[in-house]
């Protein structure tokens, strides 16, 4: 059945003497430490969602978060601490791809439902894909394979610069693969520690090998550091690449340096059209401005809800076969700036719109009603960015 | 300590401390970097300095260090704790007052000076003639507080002051380019490493701190303050810590974790040049800077020649400081000007 | 204060490129160091450019009780130090029973019959006394190193090492941590270990030193009661004339690290280098 | 003129009161000494005197010229001219012979200078650039006592000076603690074990037994009566 | 000082009570440990008590080296790494006749995993022994990174890298259902808890047989005064090298148990602040005393998972509370004052720790008992 989320037609059933009338939510989750803006964006998110689910459905949500202190072990054992001891339903969050896999991994062993809200490891979704766990954000390949046309068009070399960790990896040979598949040639890749306080040696390496383009794959708040260095070497002239932007991280530099940059591929973010009622609510909460962690954390609540909600159960099996191969009709759909999203069911894989994005001028760079320093190049529906199931190595 | 005045009779006997296997080992390694002089000329020129540079900054974190540890023979661990201080206070004369670069870069050194001051009066006077281990774990224990303390002050996101206009961009050195920043941070560090080297080697102030460290209560009998000095010397090694930190935020920012990111690295310099030692300490940041900077280029030159691309292992340079100590202390197992007898 | 040359005599040691310029007398009697109990053959031990022993002979017989003495700085600690391996000598070799043991290990030499004393106190401060002569003795059974890890080491040593602590008197503070103790019983504690190793060369530095007249007294009749009873070899550093005299059967000493005089006890009294060098008049009474 | 007076001082450790009530008195350019056997009292006695951190003075007065000492820090009580040399020597094992000295100059109100003190010690002139803990013990002593000298004090401690030296050099120091005392008028607070060396020095003695006063006598009645030595000192 | 048998201090000779009270203890504290941390007054929950248990195995080997030989080392993680990784990786990947997942390719890595530490441990040993206390620190700490870096660098794919191992490293006698773990073998089931107690018992006793044994007071030996012990004719450096092995294997063993407890291998767990906080706990509990390690990692580990989630701090009870304290706000900040508690720890007795406070003040209750009677 294509499912409807309409709130009308599941209302009833909610009514119906369903024993669904709470629903328990843990999120584990990185809420110290650098990654804690992040961490603390997708809670935000979260709580907006319950808002509206709550009064949308006749049910109680309740959400519990703890700390992941970015470390999978840590991540783990809370995690484990919510479900044996506080009981909650399903499981959500997580804003780096090694925390995501531990916890992956664990509810897939256990029998709970997962929504790794902010992890963008192919893996996740690919080799390490479990029947439990549902990524409700866009994959490295599909970002890679959105940026690819406009670094094909940009640059014939290109240098690749990443963080060396599951995410980083992954966004280099995804990144690396859609470029020579596009016929054209990477001419060096470098690891770079992460997190790292020194990228003068990448950056000298990448200016030595005379490569016209960099593809700057560097994780978090690293990227500033990545891109003044980038500047300081006087090669920010070149073509620079980001496959996976999220505003945040600019929004620490000056705009000057903010403007270097020149292709990224996006999830979403506030240059892209819809949810601008999302946005405002953000914005009014005034702790930051909306950006992708907040759309995040709202799709993994609203997602896992609703699941719950169409299977009459939160046991996971039950919301599985809700999710699987399920057509999204929610408010996210308008959120994200409307087209096709699914749940897909050899991977799990949210198929969903991407974009592809640049830099503003530094005049044109808007700080209100919230900061939008770039602006949406091109749209791709998600069919046209997402590998096939054969390609990602999942077998569910 | 006290021959860290003739630097240059220690260096000659360094050098002349040869062995077949040392010879061996340094014409492999004057051969590799020839290689990859060869192989890259042009990176390997701006890695070159770019490792100078990148070293002379190791010498700043790790300067203040050396000093409290050399000679007040106190492990002090709360000193990434400070260097991160030095960083926020920046950010809050820059930021929160409103007040220049300038007047940061001398309001933070003695901000953490005097936070320094409190932590030497209030727990590390406490310890002076214990074992070194328990020096240690106190300031790791105020590592905590301190680290802790900033997070509920300034939150646990990093924060960044404004470069100064005139820092921004990059200074043109004819072969390579260099942030100019960058070049300023050497400065300021090549500075503060010659006045500590002058204040304890030639100073009667540097020769009151060494008998004290050396045997406190016998200093005191002899007539010396010594409790003052020991306070000043706390606060001169804050206050370098604090300098350190001024430095790094600007261009990087600064988060909580900062405190104990860097005085790993900071021990790992200091003990690659030997306990005891300023002039080692300043010799080792440069080595490991250089390597660190250096050794992915020689291998990749390797890779190239050998035709082994599993020799260009990547990411190598976080491990780099650690396996230069490691070589170091094998060869020369109290560093390369260590003193015997001293913190052992 | 009137002597020849004042500032040789008192003894520092020398810098080496210093010619022999005194003629040693009375030298080391016909024993040759192979042979001896304990042997030293032309030992060199230099740090930096002091010669702190200088091509020094030296051969001690079964049974003797052997003092040495000399000014501060002779080389008196350097060659104990030497001898029991905790120095590696620069030259020349050591040996015991007729056997080179020169580059041994100073771990094995309390296992072939070697042991020492310290000149400042060296103990296991936080160790009760019984643990401290305990761990000596189980030392001494098990050899340098013992993978005894089946059994609780109170099965191991302990009657033995209360014995000890009897003969040298220390029964009473059994008990009490070593770093309680009062110094004079600290020093005696210190050769209380070292006879726990059960050796036949005993080699004790200024083991008097910091005691009361009293104690200083009981001391000698003890060390010289212990090598009577066990038959043992004793080399003694001492400056206190009174000892050596009573209670040494030769007297070796030493100036600026080499050998000067070996006699009998009233013979280096009437030496006339060893008054010089040494002695400068001493005071027979109060 | 009085230099030091202790009076009734009571002094002791954690693990228990060792003085009972010392009194003695120093007068000025005057050579005393204090005898008494192991563990009487008498480096507990100095210490307090020179403000060492332990033991806790538990009561009584010690008074310096007209000041009073109690609670005083020891560096500013060396700074008014009171040299300590404590049991053991305590050089500063990385400096070397002359910066061992130049620190005692420098934190001196009076002190002499480099060369005047390194006369008196012609053996410790040679090895200027030697670091102490490459020096023998006797060597070592020199130095403590030479750096004391330097100071240039009113008076000054020395707790057993004698500890560990040859006969020889027990004589040239003997020499020189005459010497400073005579020429230099520096009083002098002798500690010791060796009585026949203090009797060779000083004028006046003081025994010290279960931390008291026991006698005070002069160099003649200590040599006439042996029967006293004996209960005491156990010569 | 001198009661309990294997605290460094040993004095005459014990009761029989006496001597065999930390075994009696480690039997006590697995009884109790988990009843009283479930419990409503405390709300914890049950994997933590086997965590504490691990923590505290891991603990008291690094203990072994650190309290009873002296030797602090900064890398200690890495010795728990080998336990973690390489029967996970055995399991994972199977070797040779050995399919994955089976349980006897399981018991295989185990053994291979205590015999590779043991062999690395050795070698390490010999090595770096002979060097002064902070080189001796550092250069565990460079080991500890070099294993690290290996680690994440994936070699092989075999250790996952950043990400670890996080699927099938679990053998098949391990069954899990939404968050607990049991033991399934010869048709019985073990709660996990019990398994770990039980394998925490036997390595306690272990090294309580270790160190009152002539061979631990040798350790003891070295650590107090080492040049003393070599002129008393200790082979120091052979057993500080042996020290570092046995170390390095009592590491091991909670590193199996904890690649179950958290069903994988983490690389955090190999970071050098899993090194760091082991001497942290090490040093709070109290290096000097046998439950030193125990108390320092129940406490640490404690204060962390617990007062972190405590919102309402009542009193006395619940049901009749008086006083309702709201702590959240404070314990947010709860390593501020665990770095205070450190901080006093230290200054006060750094080798009494928390565990050496107890005892004093214990003796002090009997002391005044004593004293109320007569
Ligand atoms: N630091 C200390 N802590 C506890 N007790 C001490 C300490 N120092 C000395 N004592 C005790 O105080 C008493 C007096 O010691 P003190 O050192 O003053 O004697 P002394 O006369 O100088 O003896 P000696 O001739 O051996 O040097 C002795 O019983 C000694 O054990
Ligand atoms: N580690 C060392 N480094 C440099 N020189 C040393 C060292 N140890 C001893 N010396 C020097 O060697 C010489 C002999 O010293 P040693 O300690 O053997 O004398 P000693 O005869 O035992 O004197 P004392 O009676 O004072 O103890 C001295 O000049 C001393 O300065
Ligand atoms: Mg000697
Ligand atoms: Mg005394």
């Amino acid at each position: 059945i294509g499912g409807d989320d309409d709130g009308s037609s599941d209302g009833e059933t909610m009514n119906g003497g369903s024993s669904l009338d709470s629903i328990s939510i843990g999120m584990v989750t990185s809420t110290s430490g650098p990654f804690a803006v992040f961490g603390n964006a997708a809670i935000t998110g979260a709580e907006l969602a319950i808002e509206d689910l709550e009064s949308e459905y006749n049910v109680e949500i309740d959400l519990s978060t703890d700390d992941s202190q970015l470390e999978p072990g840590t991540g783990l054992e809370r995690a484990r601490a919510l479900v044996t001891e506080g009981d909650v339903d399903f499981l959500t969050g997580a804003v780096s791809s090694s925390v995501a896999l531990r916890l992956a991994g664990w509810a897939t062993d256990n029998e709970v439902t997962y929504f790794p809200t902010g992890s963008h490891s192919d893996a996740l979704t690919g080799g390490e894909c479990g029947d439990f766990v549902f990524r409700p954000s866009a994959s490295n390949s599909m970002l890679a394979n959105s940026i690819s046309s406009g670094m094909v068009e940009a640059s014939d070399e290109w240098f690749l610069m990443y963080s060396d960790y599951t995410w980083g990896q992954t966004a280099a040979d995804a990144v690396q693969g859609a470029l020579e598949a596009a016929g054209n040639t990477v001419v060096g890749r470098e690891a770079v520690p992460f997190p790292s306080d020194d990228y003068a040696q990448y950056v000298n390496r990448a200016k030595a090998s005379g490569a016209p383009a960099i593809g700057v794959l560097i994780a978090g708040l690293d990227l500033r550091k990545a891109s003044s260095q980038i500047i300081a070497s006087g090669i920010q002239d070149r073509t620079l690449a980001m496959h996976q932007l999220e505003d945040f991280v600019f929004w620490g530099m000056d705009k000057d340096a903010a403007s270097i940059l020149d292709v990224a591929g996006q999830v979403w973010g506030p240059a892209v059209d819809g949810g601008e009622d999302f946005k405002q609510r953000i914005t009014e909460q005034g702790e930051m401005d909306p950006y992708i962690r907040h759309l995040l954390g709202y799709i993994s609540v609203d997602q896992g809800v609703r699941a719950a909600v169409r299977a009459e159960s939160t046991a996971a099996p039950d919301m599985r076969d809700a999710l699987e191969g399920h057509e999204v009709s929610s408010p996210i759909v308008d959120m994200k700036g409307g087209g096709d999203m699914y749940w897909r069911e050899g991977d799990h894989q949210l198929v969903q719109p991407t974009y592809t994005v640049t830099s503003r001028s530094t005049d044109a760079m808007a700080d209100d009603p919230h900061k939008d320093w770039f602006s949406v190049e091109n749209k791709f529906a998600g069919d046209d960015v997402t590998r096939p199931v054969e390609e990602t190595g999942c077998s569910l | 300590m006290s021959s860290t005045l003739d630097a240059r009779t220690r260096m000659q006997r360094l050098l002349s401390e040869r062995s077949p296997a040392a010879l061996l080992g340094a014409l492999a390694g004057v051969l590799l970097l020839g290689n990859a002089a060869v192989q890259k000329p042009g990176l390997f020129i701006d890695q070159a300095i770019g490792g100078l540079v990148y070293g002379m900054i190791l010498v700043m974190i790790s300067l203040g260090l050396a000093l409290v540890l050399g000679l007040m023979g106190v492990v002090n661990f709360a000193h990434g704790a400070l260097f991160m201080l030095g960083g926020y206070f920046t950010y809050a004369t820059m930021a929160s007052y409103g007040l220049p670069f300038w007047a940061a870069l001398l309001i933070a050194p003695i901000g953490v000076g005097i936070v320094g001051i409190v932590i030497e009066v209030v727990v590390l006077r406490r310890l002076y003639g214990k074992e070194p281990i328990i020096g240690l774990l106190a300031t790791f224990g105020l590592t905590l507080m301190i680290e802790e303390a900033a997070r509920f002050v300034w939150g646990a996101s990093a924060v960044q002051p404004a470069k100064p206009e005139f820092l921004t961009g990059g200074t043109d050195l004819i072969v390579t380019q260099v942030g100019t920043y960058r070049l300023f941070t050497v400065a300021v560090s090549t500075i503060s490493v010659a006045g500590v080297y002058y204040l304890i080697t030639k100073t009667d102030f540097g020769l009151s701190v060494r008998a004290g460290v050396q045997d406190g209560e016998m200093t005191e009998f002899v007539g010396v303050n010594l409790p003052l000095r020991f306070t000043a010397m706390f606060f001169l090694g804050s206050a370098i810590a604090g300098l350190g930190g001024a430095l790094r935020v600007v261009e990087f920012g600064i988060d909580p974790g900062a405190a104990e990111e860097f005085v790993l690295l900071a021990f790992v310099v200091v003990v690659i040049g030997g306990v005891g030692s300023i002039f080692g300490s300043v010799l080792a940041g440069l080595l490991v800077g250089w390597a660190q900077f250096l050794v992915p280029v020689v291998l990749s030159a390797l890779a190239i020649v050998t035709g082994v691309s599993a020799i260009n292992v990547q990411g190598i340079s976080d491990i780099i400081p650690f396996l230069v100590m490691i070589v170091v202390l094998l060869i020369r197992p109290r560093g390369l000007f260590g003193e015997e007898g001293l913190l052992e | 204060m009137s002597h020849a040359n004042e500032t040789d005599e008192v003894g520092h040691a020398k810098s080496t490129d210093r010619g022999h310029d005194q003629e040693p007398s009375p030298i080391e009697p016909a024993v040759a160091p192979s042979s001896a109990v304990l042997g030293v053959h032309e030992m060199t031990r230099t740090f930096g450019e002091v010669l702190a022993v200088d091509t020094l002979s030296l051969g001690i017989e079964a049974g003797e009780l052997r003092a040495v003495i000399g000014p501060n700085g002779a080389g008196k600690t350097t060659l104990f130090n030497c001898i029991m391996g905790a120095l590696n000598p620069t030259e020349g070799s050591v040996y015991l029973n007729g056997s080179e043991i020169t580059g041994d290990a100073e771990e094995q030499r309390p296992h072939k019959g070697m042991a020492r004393s310290f000149q400042s106190n060296q103990l296991f401060a936080d160790q009760t006394v019984l643990e401290n002569i305990r761990l000596v003795v189980q030392t001494a059974r098990q050899g340098a190193f013992s993978m005894d890890l089946f059994r609780s080491h109170y099965s191991v040593g302990r009657e033995r090492a209360i014995e000890i602590a009897d003969d040298v008197g220390l029964t009473a503070d059994l008990d009490a941590e070593a770093k309680n103790l009062p110094h004079g019983e600290q020093r005696r504690l210190g050769i209380a270990m070292a006879l726990a190793t059960d050796p036949d060369v005993l080699l004790l530095d200024e083991p008097t030193s910091g005691m009361s007249p009293a104690a200083t007294a009981e001391t000698a009749s003890l060390i010289k009661e212990v090598r009577d009873d066990r038959g043992l070899t004793v080399v003694l550093i001492e400056h206190d004339m009174d000892v050596v005299l009573s209670i040494s059967d030769r007297i070796t000493v030493l100036n600026r690290g080499e050998v000067i005089a070996t006699d009998s006890p009233d013979a280096i009294q009437g030496n006339q280098a060893v008054q010089d060098a040494y002695l400068g008049g001493m005071r027979e009474e109060i | 003129m009085t230099l030091l007076t202790v009076e009734n001082l009571e002094a002791g450790y954690e693990t228990g009161q060792v003085l009972f009530g010392v009194d003695l008195v120093v007068e000025e350019s005057e050579l005393v000494s204090l005898l008494g056997r192991n563990g009487a009292g008498k480096t507990t006695t100095l210490r307090s005197v020179a403000g060492a951190a332990e033991p806790t003075v538990l009561g009584g007065e010690i008074t310096f010229g007209s000041e009073q000492l109690a609670g005083v820090a020891p560096y500013s009580i060396a700074q008014r001219g009171l040299s300590f040399v404590p049991e053991a020597r305590r050089c500063f094992p990385r400096l070397t012979v002359r910066e061992n000295i130049r620190l005692a100059i420098n934190h001196a109100s009076d002190p002499k200078d480099l060369e005047t003190v390194l006369d008196f010690f012609p053996e410790l002139s040679e090895m200027r650039e030697k670091q102490a803990r490459n020096m023998s013990g006797g060597e070592q002593q020199m130095l403590a006592i030479a750096r004391a000298l330097a100071a240039n004090p009113q008076l000054m401690l020395l707790d057993e000076p004698f500890e560990g030296l040859a006969p020889y050099i027990v004589r040239r120091i003997e020499d020189i603690i005459a010497e400073i005392n005579d020429q230099q008028g520096i009083a002098v607070l002798l500690v010791e074990q060796n009585v026949a060396a203090a009797v060779a020095v000083a004028d006046r003695h003081y025994i010290l037994d279960e931390g008291r006063i026991v006698e005070s006598v002069s160099t003649t009645q200590l040599r006439e009566n042996e029967e006293m030595r004996q209960r005491y000192l156990g010569v | 000082m001198s009661g309990e048998s294997t605290d460094r201090a040993t004095g005459g000779l014990p009761s029989m009570f006496e001597r065999y009270k930390i075994p009696l203890g480690l039997v006590v504290l697995v009884v109790a440990l988990r009843p009283l941390i479930t419990s409503e007054m405390v709300l914890g929950y049950n994997a933590i008590a086997s965590k504490m248990l691990i923590m505290m195995l891991f603990v008291a080997g690094f203990n072994l080296l650190f309290g009873y030989t002296g030797l602090l080392s900064f890398g200690h993680a890495m010795f728990l790494g080998f336990g973690i990784y390489i029967p996970a990786i055995l399991v994972l990947n199977g070797a040779w006749v050995l399919p994955a997942g089976g349980n006897i390719t399981f018991l295989v890595g185990v053994i291979l995993a205590l015999a590779a530490v043991a062999v690395y441990g050795y070698l390490l040993g010999t090595l770096i022994v002979g060097m002064g206390e902070i080189y001796f620190a550092l250069l565990t700490l460079a080991f500890s990174q070099a294993i690290y870096f290996i680690v994440l660098r994936n070699p092989g794919e075999l250790t996952g890298g950043s990400n670890g191992l996080t699927q099938g490293t679990l053998p098949d006698f391990v069954e899990q259902t939404r968050g607990e773990i049991a033991i399934e073998a010869f048709g019985l089931s073990l709660d996990w808890y019990w398994a770990v107690a039980v394998v925490f018992l036997l390595g306690m006793l272990a090294l309580w047989q270790i160190v009152r044994s002539p061979f631990g007071r040798s350790l003891v030996a070295v650590s107090e005064n080492e040049q003393l012990a070599r002129a008393m004719g200790v082979d120091t450096t052979s057993y500080k090298i042996w020290s570092v092995t046995f170390s390095g294997v009592f590491s091991a063993l909670a590193g199996v148990l904890l690649m179950i407890q958290n069903s994988g291998a983490a690389i955090e767990n190999l970071s050098v602040f899993t090194s760091g906080d082991t001497v942290l706990m090490a040093v709070l509990g109290g290096v000097n005393y046998f439950f030193g390690p125990v108390v320092g990692a129940f406490s640490w580990l404690f204060v962390e998972d617990f007062l972190t989630n405590f919102e309402l701090w009542q009193f006395p009870l619940s049901e009749v509370t008086f006083v309702t304290v709201d702590l959240s706000d404070i314990l947010v900040y709860w390593q501020f004052l665990l770095g205070a508690l450190f901080v006093v720890v230290v200054l006060t007795a750094p080798e009494e720790g928390i565990w050496g406070y107890i005892r004093s003040v214990a003796s002090w209750l009997r002391k005044r008992m004593q004293q109320v009677r007569a």
